[in-house]
């Protein structure tokens, strides 16, 4: 095992995977002479070459539609934008377009686009630049949606991404870039579809995604103060959904709380929640209680985005709550 | 500013093979289309068809310099590109039959979401101009993988309208990527003249130049001339000299969709095309004026067209419907790339 | 009363209220000389002029941000794409721009756009003319929602929507245009948030919208054959969201189902479920069951189109599932 | 192809107190710039902020000729702009500094999201390339109108690739709309040199020409220049004459963001445009030339500037913070048009 950031994980798995497949490239804004408006990128300039390591015009429309006719015509396109609440400017071309093609041409091509789509509230960067729009894509169908939490998760799923001949989206946290985390030195990769457990507990499940895994770790290791034991499961992936280690863990606490950083309304919390609702009724003692950000946009101010976003407190009242009944 | 191309084309220059190849190509394409009304009117097809009678000349002139592996994006009204680019006649009447046959495996399709890879159609966007960003893509791809393939990316003077041609343009001009970008101006999309719809120099082509991108308007019902330019596009392509722009003048005789009674146009234009500009019509008469083919010639090919047609319906028309269940497959892909 | 249909109360809708409105305008692909893809503007360049109502060229983004810019600068702009599925064509511009705009300028503008959007599976439009795409909205912050189901609703809604200084999507059901349905003839509005109980019943709740405000009725009406007394609820719009009807009647039945057309997963039904594991668990006897469309793109084919979406039948089969408990 | 308009202009030929103005708007903004930047380091401001220095004779050339009812949107590094056009300096510092006197009452803007209906300021959208749809909007609102406002639309020159701005350039030529496009070339978008972002002819400007709409190149950091030809595209747009572009060459003197090292640009190329084509430092030093003004003139207006703006800071600073609550407030906004 060695430490490295999560940022350099993600680096560590795009030189991996682009030396892996040599018909592979790499393309967005800033991300070859200046390695990315994070750092990402770094080094595969000079590793893959120009041709396939490019920066392109600040057109993101154009960047999607063009990674799926990279793809159509045999590559293995890698992209992404520098923020994920871009997504909204080739919604059509990541959701109907890249999402569909195969599905609705009758299935006889392969897609294996990445995007990498920085999320999350972070000093005071304002409502357009701050979002974690991954809900959006909970009611897409054909595209994959991984939301890695730390350096492990974030290497291992981002080569499984670039394998995989569907198009994913690679939800990432800008606060967690520079956590750094254990990451085995030899090469591996982390299935879709796999949620984990990252701390056992028996009275409530707390189900929670990307930064907010964090939120909910030291939420949970406060609880214990209080005797709660409270589980936390990283769905990593939420198409495909790990529905079983979720049912699994309700069914053992019979309570559960949802933390998402995106809005409430509409958020990933709103499908978890449902599904539980269905499949995990007669499981549960208490109404499941969901802890997200306002429902309003995000605020400029880094004052004000404090109060916008969920936080321990907040996430322990709803645990406290849930534990009344 | 585009160059307007004015050639007096003299059909004599070319193989008597190759002029009724393309007179072929272009009764076939309206051959399959005439039919395909004709079995909607007869309740065997359902959904919208935007029906392509009169355009012939675009697929017909283009994919003669295409081989196989070059890519195309056809048109919403483009059964004529995917038709002259190969794609098998009763895999595409299976798609618009909803059967097995189809290229969608029974899943259906309109004009548009018919894909082949085998002959580089590379299928279509129900929302119009994604056509530009997707050929930007593939034009890329080419370039990385060094091999010298083409991508002809088709679309109408509507569809030029679209926010992502400027994307796409931008593109193709920046690096130097192998595709022809051909307009169709029909004058219409729907309703809406294109004078209306565009704020223009002269031509739609026009804004090629701000591209550094060759642009060129041609009659595009003028078959021979469609082939040249497109010819010298394409090669140009292939060669590495980058992309162009070619813009199309003709007309589509039909309403937008079969049912469009398209009151928004005056009838006596219509018929002007129909009659003094078609490019089956006229492209006869020049080759027979020519001595170049002669009334039997085409005769045997209208008769052979025919035949074909009949029989990939007749095709289509036994392939099975699937199963309700088809739906549930094939959303995702198995396995690593 | 009188009676007319779905199509024309809008088309009323819009003559009445632009008349009303001289800073009104309305504009869209083909809505002037030829008066939309499905006929509802007839009528309006005549009455007020080509500055009033025009022909746009065909670019959803340009038009969802004209809009804005139009309302910025005084005027009230009604549009229409003219399918609902080119929301993601223009997704940057209504969801961050014309949801967001007033709040993240500090909420100093009027934005009274209204945007009509034809949603719904209609003789084998295909993948990218059928979506009801509305579900993608419950996570936006800024925009109203309306999903009206017949003509009296869709009239009064309308009429509110062109009224509010906020931007609304107004979705209507393609299958619904020719519907007829009594209408006043005096002048109505209906305000947004309030839900509409279509039938009474005392065993299920049915929460339904839009096209399938019909399917629960003849589904209701052939359970009340079995015993089954189904109570069908039709929100109207979705945003704002009348909670408290729906709460009523789950405090009332017990049990829920919820309807929809758009897929199920993600859907408008995930965060009507969430809310009510939340807000009403101990009223619930049964899990909530909720009936959508297929997790899958919409097929072309006629014949498959109908397998993909909602019908009685399934409707029906999932009320009596929740009878079971 | 765009016109390049060179022009030797003799400062003789204006007001003193005009050129004086000219000069107290570019020093304010340098002087509101620079201290923006000590409170960042201050720590008494955070978020990103994209500094203008160096781009002054933008916002001071065009605002000249506009009006307070005529609309501008600003672009991401137009603080300058919004200066110029008048939105009073206590509250963007108040917006920055999240204060209530902000034009956002707390919520807090960085460069964007400041808007002051009443100097005409609609505001700024954090995706790039909005302002081309949405200055289309306000144009076309002036019309319906039938008064006599203008638009004027900003960006950089990465913003011009966005595919939105074929959108808005279409419609602005299409209904002839009074919209002056300028776009700041400062040659990068981030690390971007925009030869490496735009397929082009010569200029960028040159894409107007595809649209019918007239387009200039200009000498950017040259205040009297962007004044005259602003002012003639300006007065042309209110006066029924339509939409033009410029181009406005500049360049930035610091990093895309305070914080970028901006290691991608040759850091003689930086000092050669800060020593040789600074816009204030030649201004000054041609209207002493010219004996249009004295040193004197500038050092009053310097010190004025300077109390203005601490003045402005000072009153930001007192402004108290919004409550936690002030999230909540004013998503919607309540009653009827
Ligand atoms: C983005 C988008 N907007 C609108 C439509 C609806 N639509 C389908 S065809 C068409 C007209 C297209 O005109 P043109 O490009 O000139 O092609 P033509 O129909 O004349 O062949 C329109 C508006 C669509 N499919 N996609
Ligand atoms: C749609 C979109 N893409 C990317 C960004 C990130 N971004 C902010 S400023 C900038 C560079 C813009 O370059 P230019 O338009 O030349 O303006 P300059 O910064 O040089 O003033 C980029 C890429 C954004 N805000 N919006
Ligand atoms: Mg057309
Ligand atoms: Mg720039």
């Amino acid at each position: 095992m060695k430490t490295i950031s999560y940022m350099q994980a993600i680096n560590e798995a795009l030189l991996e995977e682009m030396e892996r497949d040599g018909s592979s490239v790499y393309f967005g804004e800033d991300v070859a002479t200046m390695s990315g408006a994070f750092g990402a990128t770094a080094g595969l300039l000079d590793r893959f070459g120009p041709d396939r390591v490019f920066d392109t015009p600040i057109a993101e429309a154009t960047i999607a539609g063009a990674a799926l006719g990279m793809a159509l015509a045999g590559l293995t396109p890698i992209t992404e934008f520098s923020f994920a609440d871009f997504v909204g400017i080739a919604f059509d071309e990541i959701y109907n377009k890249l999402g569909k093609w195969n599905w609705m041409h009758g299935c006889c091509f392969k897609i294996p686009v990445t995007i990498r789509l920085p999320v999350g509230v972070m000093a005071g960067a304002g409502p357009e630049h701050s979002q974690s729009p991954q809900a959006l894509f909970m009611h897409s169908q054909g595209l994959k949606v991984v939301v890695p939490s730390n350096a492990y998760d974030a290497k291992g799923l981002l080569k499984t991404a670039i394998r995989d001949p569907n198009p994913v989206l690679y939800f990432e946290h800008k606060v967690l870039y520079g956590m750094p985390g254990e990451v085995p030195e030899e090469e591996y990769t982390i299935p879709f579809g796999q949620a984990e457990v990252k701390r056992e507990g028996s009275d409530v499940t707390i189900i929670a995604t990307s930064l907010q895994v964090h939120t909910a770790l030291a939420a949970a290791g406060m609880l214990a103060g209080e005797g709660i034991e409270a589980e936390v499961i990283d769905p990593r992936t939420l198409i495909p959904l790990d529905k079983e280690t979720i049912l699994a863990s309700v069914r053992k606490t019979g309570r559960v709380v949802i933390t998402h950083e995106e809005q409430k309304t509409g958020g990933t919390g709103a499908e978890l929640a449902a599904i539980l609702a269905e499949e995990a009724f007669f499981d549960l003692a208490a109404p499941i209680k969901r802890v997200g950000s306002a429902d309003t946009p995000i605020p400029q101010s880094i004052f004000l985005e404090q109060e916008f976003k969920p936080n321990e407190e907040k996430l322990m009242s709803a645990v406290r709550e849930v534990m009344q009944y | 500013m585009a160059e307007v191309v004015k050639r007096d084309i003299d059909p004599a220059r070319y193989d008597k093979d190759f002029l009724l190849r393309l007179y072929r190509e272009m009764v076939k394409q309206r051959a399959f289309d005439e039919n395909l009304i004709r079995l909607l009117h007869e309740g065997k097809v359902s959904g919208f068809y935007h029906s392509g009678i009169g355009q012939e000349a675009t697929g017909a002139g283009t994919c003669a310099s295409l081989r196989d592996d070059d890519y195309i994006l056809y048109d919403h009204r483009g059964c004529n590109q995917m038709i002259a680019k190969g794609v098998p006649l009763d895999k595409i009447y299976g798609d618009f039959m909803g059967r097995l046959c189809g290229t969608t495996c029974g899943l259906g399709a309109g004009i548009v979401h018919v894909a082949y890879p085998e002959k580089g159609v590379l299928g279509q966007s129900g929302t119009l101009g994604a056509c530009f960003v997707i050929a930007a893509g593939a034009g890329y791809a080419v370039k990385v993988k060094k091999t010298d393939q083409v991508c002809v990316c088709y679309f109408g003077d509507g569809t030029a309208a679209r926010e992502t041609f400027h994307g796409g343009m931008n593109w193709a001009g920046l690096y130097n990527l192998p595709i022809v970008f051909y307009c169709e101006n029909n004058e219409y999309g729907i309703s809406t003249h294109y004078t209306k719809a565009h704020a223009l120099k002269n031509n739609i082509a026009d804004r090629a130049d701000g591209y550094g991108i060759p642009g060129y308007v041609i009659d595009g019902n003028d078959v021979l001339l469609v082939y040249e330019v497109a010819k010298e596009a394409i090669e140009r392509a292939r060669s590495g000299g980058g992309p162009s722009f070619i813009e199309g003048k003709t007309f589509r005789y039909r309403g937008h969709f079969e049912g469009d009674p398209a009151l928004y146009r005056d009838q006596a234009v219509v018929e002007e095309w129909m009659e003094k500009r078609d490019a089956i019509k006229n492209y006869r008469a020049r080759l027979i004026a020519a001595g170049a083919a002669a009334e039997e010639d085409f005769a045997a090919v209208d008769a052979e067209v025919e035949k074909e047609i009949l029989d990939a319906i007749a095709a289509a028309e036994a392939s099975p419907m699937p199963e309700c269940t088809r739906i549930y497959e094939g959303l995702f892909v198995e396995g690593v790339v």
